[in-house]
């Protein structure tokens, strides 16, 4: 019946939806915040912790939501490990343009992200995926909250 | 279902509604969003064209033809929405845009003059965020505190806790949903507007909902103060209707400043037209206002009797089987209740849930439904939801049912 | 009235407006009333019913199809309307119900969270009622003071009492009609908005009968605030815009409260959404904010060169053929003029004129034209206006000066 | 042209539209009132003088407006002479629903504003016609304003 969102609710999102694995709340971190899309009741925390030379050393979350949004939140932090701000920063640009567009020009810079790449077709679940990604920008510039819309 | 096919003959009504005939992804649309928005009629369809093709000017300020008529035409809408209310006179129909913006008039005008600051305004632990916010913002700007009858498990009034609220006599106003649009939940309102005005306090009815399921009086209910929503009955987005006591819209100030709503403007001192153009500032929403009223003659000829029948047993056949699926747990379990059903599935999120189906071609609703606090007091962070029109079939919860259990397998 | 000839084929125009074939009384309708308000193009009678007949839903909450589409249909009038107005971002525009609406939200949010008592909010002495009583209202409740920036005898605002209104640095706020509803009058924008940021106020344009006869920039005008109402032009009732800067629009706090506006809503605290959605509390005007887009479709596909080339003859045309009406006054003679002119007869009040034209199927207005202060400044108790469209054609106005010879005759 | 308009348009209609008889503000009277028609920018005052029997002993009026309602306040003032504040009342009734719907059942006892009767195929004038009489109205009640609507 369902073999037509196969291309969203790929394997690969319906595990990490269903057990994540990064979504845990730091215990030592830099900086933290929350990302709510209030049309749904969606919620993403997302904790920071930077690494000396000032790029991320660590991220863990945790997430009131749909497997997309959960699924999201687990490859966004194995995207982002190990990356500058601005290099993040411009990640997330990247990230929400193939969300938007389904397209991705330079893909292999983000392969991690590729199970999410058929969430286009989805107009109302774009924020579902992106709601991680604007926590994680709010936590890097010292925010508080950010609101997916 | 067979009584409600004696009643109303349900493949005529569907005909009324070309919408229903629309394909979504090459199957056959399942509309059960109707709480959100319900579809429009024919005859809504045509009075809006009929009114721009054939007889359409600014209303209440022309001399000619086209004024006068659309002027009348609109007029009539008052006349009909005092008609649908039982409101005593057609001064008391004020025309807003919606519910919201009703409710705001009402928090704005009578909270800002009437309530003084250190009363409180209650309202019910199953509010939609337009009967919670503009209470916030009263509160916040004029000193009224804001207090919330808790709802029980079962998802009705506490009737006890409600009444208990009342104790320091410090309540001005209640402010409370005729039907929840989560659980579907019926209020009593007349109990609770007698005990509000053995209290000494006056009271508003969200009808938001109700209007759609059943017959309201207001005189019956004794009510103060009613508002609905043009576009959940069957009518054009951008109308809906306060109505009010005629003494409190007399002592009400205005809300919005504009053409309308003066009797003589200088710059030094201005005076305020009659009710209810007082509340009535700019071009209205014409088009709309003749637009409801098709949609309002359109409930009247099917007729309340023949709809709250449908829907209640279309409501008893969705509880039923949706209950039949495991795993499943549906919100409130009201004695009286409207045709709105929210639940959850164990195994799936509601906005996967809303996603599969809608591949289906099944439109629910999922989220919190502008309900946040009630989510809080149930325990979820949202729930899908199945809501049901006059022209919703037995077939069509069956589809929903029989999805929901292919759903359930998808995510096991 | 040859060059418009050229431009534009005002016989194709007119077959796009269903309404201008009707007869009123056996006789050719001739309308003369767009001021008031327009009529409506198929396209936008189209594009409402294809959305009640094709693809409806309550938006912005839905994960389903029909919301979707719903949500990308209407989501995309504001880019059209950002467009429209040059605006930096879609962000900065507001939808409401009307002009009316739009001052209001300014009058309430701007005017009470960031106007400081004290300070002063300037008008001209040629605005609509609802350009004036929010700001009358304002200054009752917020101790502001409401200054009048005169006109001059030809209709045109008086730049130096406009300029000395700045002297002692107390005005926050310019408000102010970018064209006379009843003269006509252009007002100098760019001028009026460097003079109110020199004295660092903001400026708000009035902009209901401006936006319909030529092409608005709020960025070259350097606007902080304009708004418009769709009505006028050619689009539906019930839908406005405010556009407003985006640093402006953040920094106030939301009107209306409500389902839409919010980021989240616990009993205690409540925080907004982003801008614009903060200022939209409630379900919108779905069905008129999509007309409304393929008004503003209309418009693009005629053209504002055209349009404004085409009134602008019309207008020369109208100015000289009334002037050779013996008995008449033409009230207003602005340099920078759209397609409207008030006239008053010795012969007969506003009133009887406008009846007797009707009953020859013209349709003009007659009264004060929601501007009270400023027919008392003309000295008139009411003026007979005619009022220009895409579709007016010269014969029309032929029509109309031939008849009010006629009735010179009648009441001589 | 206009033969169609003479049914309301009629000679005694102009005649006392542009020279009303009654157009006069009492130097002595008891009570006055002022009617506003706010979409039109219509006035009428109205000033009376109460006999010894409280019945009306002289009306005076002073309008802006078209020939409608100037025409309607001079025949009020003729039709209202001696009239008890009751009888005016009922008068001011029955003219309001002839004029609302161009019947009156007891034409007879106010045959003095029988030019008016055609004002109801003119929507938008009656309240023109009626105008004169809210201020009227308001007099007799002690009020200072009304408005027509
Ligand atoms: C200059 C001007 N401002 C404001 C308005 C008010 O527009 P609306 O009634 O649509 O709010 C109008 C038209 O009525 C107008 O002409
Ligand atoms: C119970 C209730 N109240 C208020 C509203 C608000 O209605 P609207 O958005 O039309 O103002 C709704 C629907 O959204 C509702 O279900």
């Amino acid at each position: 019946m369902f073999e037509d969102v196969r291309d969203l609710y790929n394997a690969e999102i319906i595990a990490r939806g269903r057990r994540p694995r990064h979504m845990t709340r730091l215990a030592a971190f830099d900086t933290t915040a929350r990302g709510d899309n209030p049309m749904c009741g969606d919620r993403v925390q997302v904790w920071l912790k930077y690494a000396a030379d000032g790029s991320i050393a660590e991220t863990g979350f945790d997430a009131r939501g749909c497997d997309i949004s959960k699924a999201s939140a687990d490859l966004m932090v194995e995207a982002v490990q190990n990356r500058s701000p601005a290099d993040t920063r411009a990640m997330f640009e990247r990230f929400r343009a193939m969300a938007q567009s389904g397209q991705c020009p330079d893909c292999a810079a983000f392969a991690p992200l590729k199970p999410l790449a058929a969430v286009h077709a989805y107009p109302s679940r774009v924020k579902c995926a992106t709601l991680p990604w604007h926590a994680l920008m709010a936590a890097l510039e010292g925010a508080k909250d950010a609101t997916s819309e | 279902m067979n009584d409600t096919a004696q009643i109303f003959d349900i493949t005529a009504i569907r005909a009324e509604f070309p919408i229903l005939s629309q394909k979504v992804r090459d199957k056959d649309l399942v509309f059960l969003d109707s709480a959100a928005s319900a579809q429009k009629p024919r005859a809504v369809i045509a009075a809006m064209v009929g009114a721009m093709e054939t007889q359409y000017a600014n209303i209440h300020r022309g001399l000619h033809w086209m004024s006068e008529r659309t002027t009348e035409a609109y007029e009539l809408t008052r006349d009909a929405a005092a008609r649908l209310l039982n409101a005593r006179d057609r001064s008391e129909i004020v025309f807003v845009r919606n519910s919201t913006e009703a409710i705001n008039l009402v928090a704005h005008s009578y909270g800002r003059a009437i309530l003084k600051p250190g009363q409180a305004v209650v309202i019910s632990g199953m509010e939609h965020h337009s009967n919670i916010v503009p209470w916030q913002m009263l509160r916040d700007s004029h000193g009224i505190e804001l207090r919330v009858a808790d709802i029980t498990d079962s998802g009705e009034l506490d009737m006890a806790a409600y009444e208990a609220l009342f104790a320091d006599g410090r309540v001005g106003l209640v402010a409370i949903t005729h039907m929840s649009n989560v659980l579907g939940t019926y209020t009593p309102a007349g109990r609770i507007a007698a005990i509000a005005h053995a209290n000494g306090a006056k009271v508003l009815f969200d009808g938001s909902q109700a209007i759609v399921h059943r017959r309201i009086d207001v005189q019956a209910i004794d009510a103060d103060f009613y508002c609905f929503t043009g576009h959940k009955l069957y009518g054009p987005t951008g109308i809906g209707v306060l109505w009010a006591r005629r003494e409190l819209l007399d002592a009400m100030p205005p809300f919005l400043g504009g053409g309308e709503m003066i009797a003589s403007v200088s710059y030094e001192r201005t005076t305020w037209a009659e009710v209810p153009h007082k509340f009535e500032a700019g071009t209205p929403a014409i088009i709309e206002g003749i637009g409801l009223h098709a949609a309002i003659e359109f409930i009247e000829s099917v007729g309340y009797p023949a709809i709250a029948a449908h829907e209640a047993a279309l409501t008893d056949h969705a509880l039923a089987k949706l209950s039949a699926i495991e795993g499943i747990t549906i919100l409130g379990r009201a004695q009286d209740r409207g045709g709105v059903v929210s639940f959850t599935l164990d195994q799936a999120h509601p906005h996967d849930v809303a996603t599969l189906l809608d591949r289906q071609g099944i439109a629910v609703r999922a989220g919190q439904h502008c309900a946040e606090p009630l989510m809080r007091r149930l325990g979820v962070d949202g729930t899908a939801r199945a809501s049901f029109g006059i022209y919703t079939t037995p077939a069509e919860i069956d589809a929903l049912a029989t999805t929901l259990e292919r759903i359930r397998e998808f995510f096991a």
